[in-house]
C-alpha cells in the first residue's frame, strides 16, 4: 500500500470550496426545479383523484367535489373529528357533537398536508385516518358519495373507492391499488367482477354472499354493460334485468375466492361505515345552526375553474375563501334520512 | 395506553384486565384503532383458563389477526389496546422484507451487484455480511435525517441527494474505520464496502421508508430485512452458480445468461412465499 | 468524420460519432453486454410504456450528466471527482424525477422508485469516469446519447416481449382475448426474458464469428 | 467353442466389474414404482389421466430432444429421466386440467431447469416441479379449479368439477368450517389413506405411494432420511394447527416426500444434509399451508430447499477418518 | 453419531465404506492347486517396485531352477530361474505392467534334474538380520499384488516397535481363490511363515485375517496352529466379506482397530502386513533357502473353458496357461491380470505371469462394464462406499470441467484406488481414472479439460 501524497492546505481549501460550491449549486437547482414542478405534481395528483370521483359519480366538468377528512384524537376520551367545508368538527365516540372550530382565514388556501398539520397542532394527538367525497352537480344537487376504504386481500391490502347514490345504493366500485396475483386476484378489477356491486341497495348488502359458482352469462351481460356508460343510463337500460338483484350473490373470480370475498367484505363494511358516519356529520352545529351535510358549497376538492395547469390548488381550497355563514338550505333533503333519524335525539 | 392483549384468531381475542371480575358484554366496547366510532359486535366474554384477570372476548365480526384494536371497559373507564406485540411485528416485517418481498427476487433491486458478486461463495458471503451491516446503519441514519430534518423542513425534494450522501459518507467512514482498526478485516471486506455504493437496495430502503412514512421499527425491520434478504439471495445464488459453473451449459448461455435463468428459477421458488402472513 | 476538437490538455482523439451512437445498441449494450443497470431492466419492463419512460429518463440523465461533466471537467478537482459526479447525477436524477412526476403521473406512480434509483446505476457514473471526464462536449454528449439509446432499446425490447406475451397487449391495448402467458410478467419471467435475450445476443455474436465474452457485472 | 486369440481384447482400466443398478435402471424403477399410483388415478379419474400423462411426458421428451438437437449432441432420451420428469409432473397437477397444459409445463420445466444447465445431473432445481411452478404461474385458474370427484370405475367418467381439494377448503374456509364440510371422521381419514378424495393425479392414495416407496427402499434406490424428515418437519408445524393427522395424510406430501424430494440430482448427498433438507421441506410445506398464500406448499417448499442443496453439500461432507496429525 | 457399530459376535470389519459384492469364487474355490510347467518361460527383470534387476546370464546359457539370473542392489529383489533349461534370448519383451521390459526367455530342458533344497539347521531360531537376509536372497516380493520387496518391509528402523504381524488372507477381490487354496492345502507353511516374519520384526503376536467366505481355511489354520507347536500367539480372525477388506489399512482397522494416517505406513502403528503367499515364500526361503520360483494363480472367469487353480513357474506365458485350461471362449473381451477390481487388463496373451500376479481373469463381453459413461447424478453412492471418506463424484466433475486443481479438499491425494466408487456408480463413470487424472494434474501443476461424454449409447 502506498501512502497517498500529502494534501496541502491550499489544495484542501480548493477541494472544500469546490465541494461546497457544487452542493450549493445542486441545492439551488433542485430547489428551483421543485418550485417549478411542485404545483403541477400536486394538481396532477388531485386531478387524478378528481377524475376518478367524477367518473364514478358521472359528474360533468361543472360539478364540484368536496372531500371530508376524518381524524381520530387519541387519549382517555377519544374524539372523532371531521374536517367539513366550514371547519373542524369534533364528536365523541357515540357521535354527539363536542365542538367545532372554524378554519382560520390564513388557511384559506392551504393544502391537505397543511390542514392536517393545523389540526394536529390545535388538537394534540390527532391524526387523519380516512376520508370520503361528496359530489355536487352545478346546481348544488347532491350527486352521490365516494368513500375510500381498504381491506386485506390475498397478499396485501386492496385499496378501493365505492361510489354511492345519495340513497346509498352502490353506483360502482373501483380498485385503486392492489398486489394480487395476475390472472387470479387481479381479475377483480375487470368489469365482470367489479360491476357486480353496481345497483345494490345498502339494505341488501347485509345479506350479500359470495358464491364460487360461475357467473351466469345473462348476468354477465348486464354486469359488463355497466362499463363505460353512466349509471343512470345503465339502470334505464337494464332496470328490468336488475329486478332481482338483491337476491343475486357476488360471483367470485374463478380461483380467487379469497380476493373476491375480501373485496366484497370491504365494500360491505365501507358502505356500513359511511352510513354510520353520514348520520353523524349530517347534523353539524356551528353557532347553534344545523348545517345539513352537503349544503356547504365552499370547500371544493376540485372546482372546474381550478383545474388549469400550474395553478396552486389544494383539496380543501376554495377559489374564493368563503366565510362560515349558515348557507341556505338547498335541496339537502336528497339524503335518505332526516334529522329525526339520528339515534341520539 | 399500553398493549394488554392479542388477537388469537379471526373471532377471538385475549385481554388482560386491570381489575378482577368478568365484564359483561354490554359493558365493553371494542373498536378497531382507526375506527373508534364504530363498535364491533361482541358475542361473549369468558375468563381465560389458567390465567388471572385475563378474559377471552368472542366477536361476531371477523377480526384481522394482524390488526390493532381498542377495548373500552365502561365500568372502570379503562382502555385496553389489543395489538400484535412489537417483537412480533418487527419479526414479521423482517421476514416479509427478507423472504416474502425479497428485494432481489420480487423487487428486482441490487441486481448489478447480485450478478457481479455471486460467482464465488466466499465473495458472496463477504458482500452479504458487509452489506447487511452497512445497509442497516445507513437505513437508520437516513430515517433519522428524513424524520427530523427533511420532513419538518419540507425538503423532501432533496431526499435523493441526501440519501446518496448518507450512503457515500457511511461507506467512506466504514472503510476508514476498518482500515484503522482492523487491517485483516479491511483486507477481507474492504472491496465489498466500496461496491456497496452501486447497490440500489441501500438507496431503495430509505426511499421506500420515506415514501411510506415508516416509523422507527418499520424502518429498522426494512433495513435489516433487506440486508438479510440480499445476503441470503447472494449466498444461495453463489452456491448454485458454483455448481452451474461445472456444468456443460450451452455455449451461448455461459456466464450471465445462465445466471439470469437461475435467478428466474429462484424467483419462481420464492413465489411460494407469496401471500405469506407471518 | 471525427468531431473531436483537440483543445483539452489530456485529450485523446474521440471515436467517430457513428460509433459513439451505435455501440450502445449491440456491442456495448448497457443491459445485455455490460450487465450494468439491471434492476430497472427487470423491474419496470412489464410494459413497453414503462420501459420507454425509464429508458427516456436514463437517456436524459446520462446525456445531461455527461454534458455537465464535459463542460465543467476543468474545474473538478481530481481528488473529489467521484463525489462531485455523484452529486451531479443525483441533481439530474432529482430533476428528471420531478419532471416525470409532473408530466406523466400515471406511469410515474408505477416506476417512480426506479427513476429515483437511477442515481445508483453504475452505467452512468462509469460513462462519466470513462468518457465524459476525458472528452469535450460534443463527443461526450454523443456518447451519452448512444448509451442512453442503447439502454432505451433494451428496455423497449424486453418490455415489448413481456407485454405482448405476458399481458397480451401492446401499449396497454389488448391484442387478443386469449389467455396470455402470465409467467412473463412475474419476476421470474423478467429474469427468463433477459437471460434468453442475452443468449440470443451471444448467438448472433457466435454467428458473426466473434469471440464470446462471458464476463459482465460491475466491478 | 474356443478360439485361441479373440479378435480384440478390451484394454479399459479397472475396476472391471460394476454394480447392477445403472442410471437408466434407477429411472425405470422409479417410474415403475409410480405405476400403481397412476393405475389408481386411471381407476378413479378415468382415461383422461392417460391423456395427461402422454401430454406431460411428450412435452418433457420434446424439450430434451429439441435442446439436444439444437446443440447437435447425442440424444439422451434413453436414460429415462425425461420420461420420469413428465411422469412426476403429471402427478402434481389436478386431473381436470386441459390436456395441452402438461405438455407446456413439461417442455418448459425440462428446458429451463435441466437442459439449459447441461442436461441430467447438472440441474439445480427439480425439473418436474419447475414445470409445475411455471404452470401455476401461467395457468393459475386452471391449476387451482379443475379438481374432479374420484369415482371408482369412472373410465370415461363424468367430468364434474367439484369443490376444491381438502387443503383448498381448509385455506379458504378456515378450520372450523372445513371440518364441517369435510366431515372429519374415521371414515374420512380412511378415504384419505386409500385415496378416495379430491386431489392431484399422483397424490391421492397414500397406501399405493407407500407401496411404491417400499419398492424403492427395498431396491436401495432411496434412503429413508429424506422422506422421514419431510414427514417429521411437516408434523412439527402441523401440530400447531391442531389437526396434524389431516395435514399428514392430505395434499402432495407423500408424493413429494418419496418421489420428488428424493431426486438424486437436487437433493444433498450426505445423511445429515438430507435430514436438514427434508426437515426444511416439511417445515416450509407446513408454513405455506398454514400461513402462506397457497393451499399446498410442498412444490414450492422443495424448490426453495433445492436452492439450499449446493450449500448443504458443501457443509456436510463425508467424515474423513484419521486425519489429525497426518501429513496431507 | 452415524458411525456403524459392529454387533456383538459379528465378524470384524473396517469402519466405513466398502462394498458387499458377489464374490464369484464358487467356480474355483473347491479346485485343488494343480501343478503346470510350460515349455518355456519369460522372466522379466522388473518384477518388483524399484529399479529393475540386471541380467547375469547370456543367450544359450544353461540354467538350473533356482539359479540367480538377475541381480539387484540392496533394495531390490533378485530374479531366479524358475525352470531348468537354456536361455534363448535376453531382450526387450512385452511386459504385463509396463509396455515392455528386459526379460530372459528360458526354454525348458526336461533332462535337467530339479535341484532339492535341504532344510537348514536352526532355521526356527535365526537372528532377525539373518532372516531378512535369506528373504532378500530369495527375491521375495509382496505377492498380494503390490510387489514391494518383502525384506524392506521386514527391515524395521530401530526407533519403531512392531507388536503385530498380520497375515492378509482376506482375498477380497471377487473370482480369486489362490490364497484360499494355499491356506487350505498348506496351512502349516502359512503359519510358520507368519511366525518367522514375526521373529524378523520382533512382533509378539500374529493375526491371520480371513473373510467369512473362507471359514474352511480358517478351520484348517486353527487345526494347524494346534499341531505345529510353533509356540507363538497366533490368532485366526474372521472378517466380514466386504471389499476392500484385503487392503492393508482396512485390514489393520478391522483386526487391531488402529488407523493408519494418510501418508504413513502400517509400521508406524506397530503393524506389519504380509500376504499369505508371501508368508509361504518366506517359510521356504528361511527353512530351505529356496528362492521364490512358483506362483499359485487362479485362472477363472466366464471366458475360460476350465477354470483352475494353478501353481506355475514364474514367467509362464498366459498363452500356455490358456492352453492348459482348455482355451478361451469366443466372446472373451477382457483378460485381466489380478482381480477384477484392481487388476490390469492385458492387451495380448504372450505376457508372462510375474511375482505379483495373483490370478488371470477372462471376462466375456456380457461380464465387463461398458466403456462409456453418463453424467454424475449426485446419487452419493460413491460417498457411501469410499473407505476413506473421499468425494469421487466431486473430483470427477471438477476434473471433467478441467478444474482438477481445485479438488484438493475432496481428498484426491489420499485415494488408494480400490475402485469401490467406480463399481457402484450407476452412471458407470470411471471415477478412479478421474482421480488418477487429477493426481497427475497435481504432479504436473496444470489441469486439462476433458470432453464430457454424456451417457448416450451407454444404455442401448
Amino acid at each position: 500500500m502506498t501512502t497517498p501524497p500529502a494534501v496541502t492546505w491550499r489544495e484542501m481549501w480548493r477541494i472544500t470550496l469546490s465541494l461546497a460550491v457544487t452542493c450549493v449549486i445542486a441545492g439551488s437547482v433542485l430547489g428551483l426545479c421543485f418550485t417549478l414542478t411542485e404545483p403541477t405534481i400536486q394538481s396532477h395528483h388531485l386531478e387524478e383523484e378528481a377524475r376518478m370521483v367524477r367518473q364514478l359519480l358521472d359528474l360533468d366538468a361543472t360539478a364540484s367535489i368536496v372531500q371530508v377528512r376524518r381524524y381520530v384524537e387519541e387519549g382517555t376520551s377519544p374524539r372523532v373529528g371531521y374536517l367539513l367545508p366550514d371547519g373542524y368538527h369534533r364528536y365523541d365516540l357515540e357521535g354527539r357533537p363536542v365542538d367545532a372550530t372554524a378554519r382560520p382565514e390564513t388557511l384559506a388556501t392551504a393544502s391537505v398536508a397543511d390542514l392536517d398539520q393545523w389540526i394536529a397542532l390545535t388538537f394534540p394527538g390527532t391524526h387523519a385516518v380516512g376520508r370520503f367525497f361528496a359530489g355536487y352537480h352545478a346546481d348544488g344537487a347532491l350527486a352521490g358519495y365516494v368513500t375510500e376504504a381498504s381491506q386485506y386481500g390475498f397478499k396485501s391490502h386492496i385499496r378501493f373507492f365505492v361510489a354511492l347514490t345519495p340513497a346509498l345504493a352502490i353506483r360502482g366500485v373501483e380498485v385503486i391499488a392492489h398486489e394480487e396475483d395476475p390472472g387470479l386476484g387481479a381479475e377483480m378489477t375487470k368489469p365482470f367482477f367489479k360491476h357486480q356491486f353496481a345497483g345494490r341497495s345498502r339494505e341488501s348488502l347485509a345479506r350479500l354472499a359470495v358464491t364460487k359458482d360461475p357467473l351466469p352469462s345473462a348476468r354477465r351481460a348486464v354486469v359488463v354493460a355497466r362499463e363505460g356508460i353512466p349509471y343512470a343510463a345503465w339502470q334505464a337500460a337494464y332496470g328490468a334485468a336488475l329486478g332481482a338483484l338483491d337476491r343475486q350473490p357476488i360471483y367470485a373470480v374463478t380461483g380467487a375466492t379469497i380476493s373476491s370475498r375480501a373485496l366484497t367484505d370491504g365494500v360491505k363494511q365501507a358502505v356500513a361505515h359511511l352510513h354510520h358516519r353520514l348520520q353523524v356529520v349530517h347534523m353539524t352545529a356551528i353557532g347553534g345552526a344545523h348545517v345539513p351535510f352537503g349544503s356547504a358549497c365552499g370547500y371544493f376538492l376540485v372546482h372546474p375553474a381550478s383545474l388549469g395547469p400550474r395553478t396552486r390548488s389544494s383539496p380543501l381550497t376554495p377559489q374564493r375563501a368563503k366565510p362560515l355563514e349558515p348557507p341556505p338550505q338547498r335541496r339537502c333533503a336528497a339524503g335518505p334520512w332526516g334529522p329525526t333519524e339520528v339515534s341520539d335525539e | 395506553m399500553s398493549r394488554s392483549g392479542a388477537v388469537i384468531d379471526a373471532h377471538h381475542l385475549e385481554v388482560t384486565l386491570v381489575g378482577p371480575g368478568l365484564p359483561s358484554v354490554a359493558d365493553l366496547r371494542l373498536t378497531t384503532t382507526g375506527d373508534p366510532d364504530i363498535p364491533l359486535e361482541i358475542a361473549e366474554v369468558l375468563f381465560a383458563p389458567e390465567k388471572t384477570n385475563t378474559v377471552i372476548v368472542t366477536t361476531a365480526t371477523t377480526l384481522d389477526t394482524k390488526g390493532s384494536y381498542q377495548l373500552f371497559h365502561q365500568a372502570t373507564g379503562q382502555w385496553y389496546a389489543i395489538a400484535p406485540s412489537l417483537i412480533g411485528i418487527v419479526i414479521s416485517l423482517l421476514l416479509a422484507a427478507a423472504l416474502v418481498q425479497n428485494f432481489v427476487f420480487t423487487r428486482y433491486l441490487g441486481l448489478c451487484v447480485f450478478f457481479g458478486v455471486s460467482r464465488k461463495r466466499d465473495t458472496a458471503i463477504g458482500m452479504g455480511v458487509t452489506f447487511t451491516i452497512v445497509g442497516f446503519c445507513s437505513g437508520l441514519l437516513a430515517w433519522v435525517l428524513d424524520r427530523y430534518v427533511l420532513r419538518p423542513l419540507s425538503l423532501h425534494f432533496l431526499e435523493i441527494i441526501v440519501f446518496i450522501g448518507v450512503v457515500a459518507c457511511l461507506v467512506q467512514m466504514t472503510d476508514t474505520i476498518m482500515k484503522k482498526l482492523h487491517r485483516t478485516l479491511h483486507k477481507k471486506f474492504g472491496i465489498y464496502v466500496v461496491l456497496i455504493t452501486t447497490n440500489c437496495i441501500i438507496l431503495a430502503v430509505p426511499l421506500l421508508n420515506a415514501m411510506n412514512a415508516s416509523g422507527f421499527w418499520e424502518s429498522l425491520a426494512l433495513a435489516l430485512g433487506s440486508g438479510l434478504g440480499f445476503a441470503l439471495a447472494l449466498f444461495l445464488m453463489s452456491c448454485a452458480r458454483e455448481r452451474a459453473d461445472l456444468a456443460p451449459v450451452p455455449l451461448i448461455f455461459r456466464g450471465l445468461p445462465i445466471a439470469f435463468i437461475l435467478a428466474g428459477l429462484f424467483a419462481l421458488a420464492f413465489l411460494g412465499f407469496s401471500g405469506l402472513q407471518v | 468524420m471525427s468531431n473531436a476538437p483537440a483543445t483539452a490538455p489530456r485529450q485523446m482523439p474521440a471515436p467517430p460519432t457513428r460509433t459513439l451512437l451505435w455501440r450502445g445498441f449491440f456491442a456495448e449494450n448497457p443491459v445485455f453486454r455490460l450487465a450494468l443497470s439491471l434492476c430497472p431492466a427487470v423491474a419496470v419492463t412489464n410494459s413497453v410504456k414503462n420501459g420507454l419512460m425509464m429508458g427516456g429518463a436514463v437517456l436524459a440523465v446520462q446525456v445531461l450528466s455527461s454534458m455537465t461533466v464535459a463542460l465543467t471537467r476543468a474545474g473538478i478537482h481530481d481528488k473529489v471527482r467521484i463525489p462531485i459526479y455523484t452529486i451531479i447525477i443525483a441533481v439530474w436524477v432529482s430533476v428528471i424525477d420531478m419532471l416525470c412526476a409532473a408530466v406523466a403521473p400515471v406511469v410515474y406512480a408505477e416506476i417512480g422508485l426506479y427513476i429515483k434509483l437511477i442515481v445508483a446505476f453504475a452505467i452512468i457514473i462509469s460513462r462519466l469516469e470513462v468518457f465524459a471526464s476525458k472528452y469535450s462536449l460534443i463527443p461526450s454528449t454523443m456518447d451519452g446519447v448512444g448509451m442512453g439509446l442503447g439502454f432505451t432499446f433494451a428496455m423497449v425490447l424486453i418490455g415489448a416481449l413481456r407485454e405482448v406475451l405476458g399481458n397480451g397487449s401492446v401499449w396497454g391495448i389488448p391484442l387478443v382475448d386469449a389467455q396470455p402467458f402470465l409467467l412473463l410478467i412475474l419476476p421470474a419471467g423478467g429474469f427468463f426474458t433477459i437471460g434468453l435475450l442475452m443468449a440470443a445476443m451471444n448467438w448472433i455474436d457466435v454467428r458473426r464469428g466473434n469471440p464470446l465474452s462471458t464476463g459482465g457485472g460491475c466491478h | 467353442m474356443t478360439d485361441p486369440l479373440p479378435p480384440r481384447l478390451v484394454l479399459s482400466p479397472g475396476p472391471h466389474l460394476r454394480a447392477e443398478m445403472t442410471t437408466q435402471q434407477i429411472m425405470w424403477w422409479v417410474s415403475g414404482a409410480l405405476a400403481p399410483v397412476y393405475l389408481w388415478a386411471v381407476a378413479i379419474y378415468g382415461l383422461r389421466v392417460i391423456v395427461l400423462l402422454v401430454s406431460g411426458i411428450g412435452g418433457a421428451v420434446a424439450g430434451e430432444w429439441l435442446v439436444n438437437r439444437l446443440r447437435s449432441q447425442a440424444q439422451t432420451l434413453s436414460d429415462g429421466s425425461a420420461v420420469l420428469t413428465g411422469l412426476l409432473l403429471v402427478g402434481t397437477i389436478s386431473p381436470g386440467l386441459p390436456a395441452w397444459m402438461p405438455a407446456v409445463g413439461g417442455f418448459l420445466g425440462l428446458v429451463c431447469a435441466k437442459m439449459l444447465f447441461g442436461g441430467l445431473g447438472y440441474n439445480i432445481f427439480n425439473p418436474a416441479l419447475v414445470g409445475r411452478a411455471i404452470m401455476m404461474a401461467t395457468f393459475p385458474v386452471a391449476m387451482t379449479t379443475t379438481w374432479l370427484t374420484p369415482r371408482l370405475g369412472a373410465f370415461m367418467g363424468t367430468d364434474a368439477v367439484t369443490q376444491a381439494s381438502p387443503l383448498g377448503i381448509m385455506k379458504l374456509e378456515g378450520l372450523a368450517k372445513a371440518t364441517e364440510i369435510l366431515g372429519m371422521g374415521p371414515e374420512y381419514y380412511w378415504h384419505l389413506l386409500v385415496g378416495l378424495r379430491v386431489g392431484s393425479v399422483g397424490e391421492v392414495s397414500v397406501v399405493l405411494m407407500l407401496l411404491g416407496a417400499g419398492v424403492l427402499l427395498w431396491k436401495r434406490i432411496i434412503k429413508w432420511y429424506i422422506p422421514l424428515s419431510v414427514l417429521a418437519g411437516l408434523l412439527l408445524i402441523a401440530l400447531c394447527s391442531g389437526i396434524p393427522l389431516f395435514h399428514l395424510l392430505t395434499g402432495g406430501l407423500w408424493f413429494g416426500a418419496f418421489f420428488m424430494a428424493t431426486d438424486y440430482v437436487t437433493a444433498p448427498m450426505m445423511p445429515k444434509g438430507q435430514i436438514i433438507f427434508g426437515l426444511g421441506i416439511g417445515v416450509l410445506t407446513g408454513v405455506i399451508r398454514i400461513w402462506g398464500g397457497y393451499p399446498e406448499g410442498i412444490c414450492y417448499a422443495i424448490l426453495m430447499v433445492n436452492a439450499v442443496t449446493p450449500a448443504l453439500n458443501h457443509w456436510f461432507r463425508p467424515r474423513r477418518p484419521h486425519w489429525e496429525g497426518a501429513p496431507s | 453419531m452415524w458411525r456403524r457399530q459392529r454387533p456383538r459376535g459379528a465378524p470384524r470389519t473396517f469402519l466405513r465404506g466398502g462394498v458387499h459384492m458377489d464374490d464369484r469364487k464358487a467356480a474355483t474355490a473347491v479346485l485343488p492347486i494343480e501343478r503346470f510347467v510350460p515349455g518355456r518361460v519369460v522372466m522379466p527383470l522388473s518384477q518388483h517396485l524399484g529399479a529393475p534387476a540386471r541380467a547375469t546370464v547370456k543367450r544359450k546359457a544353461v540354467v538350473t531352477r533356482g539359479d540367480c539370473i538377475g541381480e539387484t542392489g540392496p533394495d531390490g529383489a533378485p530374479i531366479h530361474a524358475s525352470v531348468s533349461g537354456t536361455v534363448k534370448r535376453v531382450a526387450l519383451l512385452p511386459h504385463p505392467t509396463a509396455v515392455e521390459g528386459e526379460a530372459v526367455e528360458i526354454e525348458v530342458d526336461p533332462s535337467i534334474q530339479e535341484p532339492q533344497w535341504e532344510e537348514r539347521y536352526g532355521w526356527q531360531h535365526l537372528p532377525r538380520a539373518l532372516i531378512v537376509e535369506r528373504v532378500q536372497a530369495a527375491g521375495i516380493v509382496g505377492l498380494g499384488g503390490a510387489a514391494f520387496p518383502t525384506h524392506r518391509k521386514l527391515r524395521i528402523p530401530p526407533e519403531i516397535t512392531i507388536d503385530t504381524v498380520i497375515i492378509n488372507g482376506a482375498e477380497c477381490e471377487p473370482y480369486l481363490t489362490s490364497d484360499h487354496r494355499v491356506m487350505l492345502e498348506t496351512p502349516a507353511e502359512v503359519l510358520w511363515g507368519a511366525v518367522i516374519m514375526a521373529q524378523a520384526v520382533g512382533a509378539w503376536q500374529v493375526v491371520i485375517g480371513l473373510e467369512t467366505n473362507k471359514d474352511d481355511a480358517a478351520q484348517r489354520l486353527r487345526e494347524a496352529a494346534q499341531q505345529c507347536q510353533c509356540h507363538w500367539p497366533v490368532h485366526i480372525a474372521l472378517c466380514e466379506t466386504r471389499y476392500p477388506q484385503g487392503s492393508e489399512k482396512q485390514l489393520i482397522e478391522a483386526l487391531v482397530g488402529r488407523a493408519v494416517p494418510p501418508g504413513k505406513l502400517p509400521m508406524h502403528v506397530g503393524v506389519v502386513v504380509q500376504n499369505v503367499a508371501t508368508a509361504v515364500a518366506c517359510y521356504h526361503a528361511v527353512r530351505y533357502e529356496r528362492p521364490l520360483l512358483d506362483r499359485v494363480i487362479t485362472v477363472t472367469g466366464g471366458g475360460i473353458v476350465t477354470p483352475k487353480n494353478l501353481s506355475v513357474p514364474i514367467g509362464t506365458l498366459v498363452d500356455d496357461i490358456v492352453a492348459a485350461c482348455g482355451g478361451m471362449h469366443k466372446r472373451t473381451a477382457k483378460v485381466i491380470a489380478g482381480g477384477p477390481m484392481m487388476g490390469r487388463a492385458l492387451g495380448r496373451l504372450d505376457l508372462p505371469v510375474i511375482k505379483g500376479t495373483g490370478g488371470l481373469l477372462f471376462l466375456r463381453t456380457d461380464e465387463v462394464r461398458p466403456d462409456c459413461y453418463g453424467p454424475c447424478i449426485s446419487c452419493g453412492k460413491c460417498l457411501d462406499v469410499c473407505p476413506l471418506g473421499l468425494e469421487p463424484n466431486q473430483i470427477s466433475v471438477y476434473t471433467e470441467a478441467g478444474r482438477a486443481l481445485e479438488t484438493e479438499s475432496y481428498g484426491v491425494q489420499s485415494c488408494f484406488e480400490c475402485g469401490c466408487c467406480s463399481y457402484v456408480c450407476p452412471a458407470q463413470r470411471p471415477l478412479v481414472q478421474f482421480i488418477q487424472i487429477a493426481k497427475s494434474a497435481f504432479q504436473r501443476g496444470t489441469a486439462l479439460g476433458i470432453a464430457v461424454r454424456p451417457g448416450a449409447g451407454c444404455h442401448d
